[in-house]
């Protein structure tokens, strides 16, 4: 039954993006995006994928929005249509999907316990954490400990694009916007939705309590579904929210920019201290173990702190980069 | 019939794909692009997802008091949490670049800025 | 008994789907979205139970926690649309182009 | 006991399938924005209410009630003032209640 759910869930997924594809309009295909995202986000909770479905959750739902939202008030909402040989890319897209599908005829069954990718290295996993890290959730501790070295990689990725994104929206307007900052500046006075009394009132009173929740799912990671990257999205969700009914200006007072770029390189810092520190003590990189004369202990604790790093960049980043965007708009 | 329900949700998964796919070579617009490229990389998360989900299984989660209980393949889970995350970053970089062609051009439709670009 | 809630959800999921579909104005997929976001909470909700597992109820806490932030994004959106139209893109290409 | 509570949540959870599941009808059938927003906003909220109590019956008096209390009160909360702001962006930007006259001038849709 429950895979029929999942199933049902899969056709509405791919009936929503041929219409994220189809329509014309572009705040449409956002809010079709948007929709993609929770079905996505369903899809995966059905399919066991409880962390997952937290870390699309806290993406998809506000920040990706917001950064989509964010864009195209910068760029234009109408998309203007294609004169090309459309025949042609449709040949060639069924063409590409008749491949794909024929590969997946060599596929093991859906659910298979039996198939390669069950039997190779995650029942080791799955036997060898309660003795060696000891924490309920398994995710959390492959991606803390058994692949840290893989999640710092993808933690530096984060910070690397946090910074292009400064690089590229950070300095001054070009040449080409002069006449759009001037147009901008009158609406510049009022920022945030100040006259709409209602959201603002109950949007402020949410702000602390998504602060509190990310700040729960960064703690309670090691317990249930959570962990640094979900942690740092709700995090930063929480004060997109503030600063949307106050205004940038108000939320940049409360997190200057200088302490978010604090936080970015802090958070990649962090983790990478650890790392080192295990070396300094006489074990390899990103080795935990020799933290705390209790191994089991050790582990739990370099996890909680490279959580925390990862938090912190993941915070840092989005916060930078949806400030990024707002500033433009306000240039 | 089983044999079908079996593979389906790879099937979806192509159709997925390729639909960000398309979006990504037929649409001239650039967000419309970045949009296709969202759309092709949930279509992989899902496949990786789907991969691990045993059946009669539960997330991998241990709960107190449940022994032996069937678990779902950690590893995709983990490697996916991290994409989507990075996926996001990527996709404001990929937002980022179009404001500034935006602000250099006056426009984001692909043949436009050839046109532009040509002169 | 979850089983016919997540039915009615799974149900009410595509009909916010098709007024989303269908539009016609951007307000209604705005609210196609919203109720889609309702929806959400209640399936996963349902399905925590379903499955036995009370700790995914936290994800339900999070979009119950996170939904609002999108229809406050749009209304934004919206807000600074009105107050100052985009310039048309039509003859702006070749003034700018200039620059 | 038991038996009693089980029916009282299987009442609950099916009333608010029902109440859901009118929403949506509604949603497809109201003949103009405001009245769609009507339907959908109020069904969900019953809906929520009902739901989310079947729900909380059959967790009886654990942590998962608390957290279902604070789902169905951060609900209360953000459904409601959704639609409000909604209703009042559309009403500013000139939505009216007749669909067919407005059709032509907000139609966005490809």
């Amino acid at each position: 039954m429950i895979t029929l759910f999942s199933l049902f869930l899969l056709v509405l997924l791919v009936i929503t993006a041929v219409a994220v594809v189809q329509t014309r309009n572009l705040f449409a295909a956002v809010m079709l995006l948007s929709i993609f995202s929770l079905l996505l986000a369903a899809n995966f909770l059905l399919l066991d994928a409880a962390d997952v479905a937290l870390t699309e959750a806290a993406i998809g739902a506000g920040i990706s929005t917001v950064l989509f939202l964010g864009a195209l008030s910068l760029t234009g909402e109408r998309e203007a249509p294609r004169k090309g040989p459309r025949l042609l890319y449709l040949v060639a897209v069924i063409a590409a999907t008749a491949v794909v599908i024929y590969a997946t005829f060599d596929k093991p069954a859906f659910g298979d316990p039996q198939a390669p990718v069950q039997t190779h290295v995650a029942p080791w996993y799955l036997e060898k954490t309660p003795e060696y890290i000891d924490i309920p959730n398994v995710v959390t501790a492959i991606l803390g400990a058994y692949r840290g070295y893989d999640t710092l990689g993808e933690v530096f990725v984060v910070f690397t694009a946090g910074i292009g994104v400064l690089f590229l929206l950070a300095s001054g307007p070009g040449s080409g916007s002069k006449r759009r900052g001037s147009r901008l500046t009158e609406v510049g006075q009022v920022t945030g939705l100040r006259h709409y009394l209602v959201p603002r009132v109950v949007g402020r009173l949410l702000v602390p309590f998504i602060i509190l929740f990310g700040l729960y799912v960064q703690f309670h990671g090691e317990y249930g579904p959570g962990g640094g990257f979900q942690a740092g999205a709700f995090v930063a969700a929480g004060i997109v929210l503030y600063s949307l009914l106050e205004g940038e200006k108000k939320a940049l007072d409360i997190i200057p920019r200088k302490v978010l770029m604090g936080m970015v390189c802090g958070g990649a810092l962090l983790y990478s201290a650890v790392g080192v520190l295990g070396m300094l003590m006489g074990g390899n990189f990103l080795d935990y173990s020799v933290l705390l004369d209790n191994p089991v202990a050790a582990q739990q604790v370099g996890i909680i702190l490279i959580e925390l790093g990862v938090g912190l960049t993941v915070t840092g980043v989005l916060l930078s980069i949806y400030h990024a965007f707002a500033a433009r708009g306000r240039a | 019939m089983s044999a079908l329900l079996d593979l389906f949700a790879y099937w979806a998964f192509a159709i997925l794909l390729m639909v960000g796919f398309y979006a990504v070579i037929a649409k001239s617009n650039l967000i419309k692009k970045l949009m296709g490229l969202s759309l092709f990389q949930a279509a992989v998360f899902l496949l990786y997802i789907s991969m691990g989900k045993v059946d009669g299984g539960t997330a991998p989660i241990f709960q107190a008091g449940v022994d032996n209980a069937l678990f779902s393949n950690p590893l995709p889970q983990v490697l996916i949490l991290t994409a989507i995350v990075v996926g996001i970053s990527t996709t404001a970089l990929g937002l980022g670049i179009v404001v500034r062609i935006k602000e250099e051009y006056g426009s984001i439709e692909e043949d436009e800025i050839q046109k532009i670009d040509q002169r | 008994m979850y089983y016919v809630v997540t039915i009615a959800t799974l149900l009410t999921m595509v009909l916010a789907l098709i007024r989303a579909l269908m539009g016609p104005t951007v307000y209604d997929r705005v609210l196609a979205v919203n109720m889609f976001g309702t929806k959400t909470v209640l399936l996963v909700a349902v399905i925590a139970y379903l499955f036995g597992r009370p700790d995914f109820l936290d994800l339900a806490l999070a979009y119950a926690l996170i939904n609002f932030i999108g229809v406050l994004a749009v209304l934004e959106f919206f807000r600074s649309r009105t107050k100052s139209p985009l310039p048309g893109d039509e003859g702006k290409v070749s003034e700018v182009s200039e620059g | 006991m038991d038996q009693i509570l089980d029916i009282l949540s299987w009442i609950l959870l099916s009333a608010g399938g029902l109440f859901v599941l009118v929403g949506g009808i509604g949603a497809i059938r109201m003949p103009d924005l405001y009245t769609r927003m009507h339907v959908a906003s109020v069904t969900d909220s019953a809906g929520a209410i009902l739901v989310l109590t079947g729900i909380m019956v059959q967790a009886g008096l654990t942590l998962a009630t608390v957290k279902l209390a604070a789902i169905l009160l951060f609900l209360l909360f953000t459904g409601p003032t959704a639609s409000n702001a909604l209703a009042s962006a559309a009403l500013l930007s000139g939505v009216r209640t007749q669909d067919k006259d407005h059709k032509a001038e907000e139609d966005h849709s490809s």
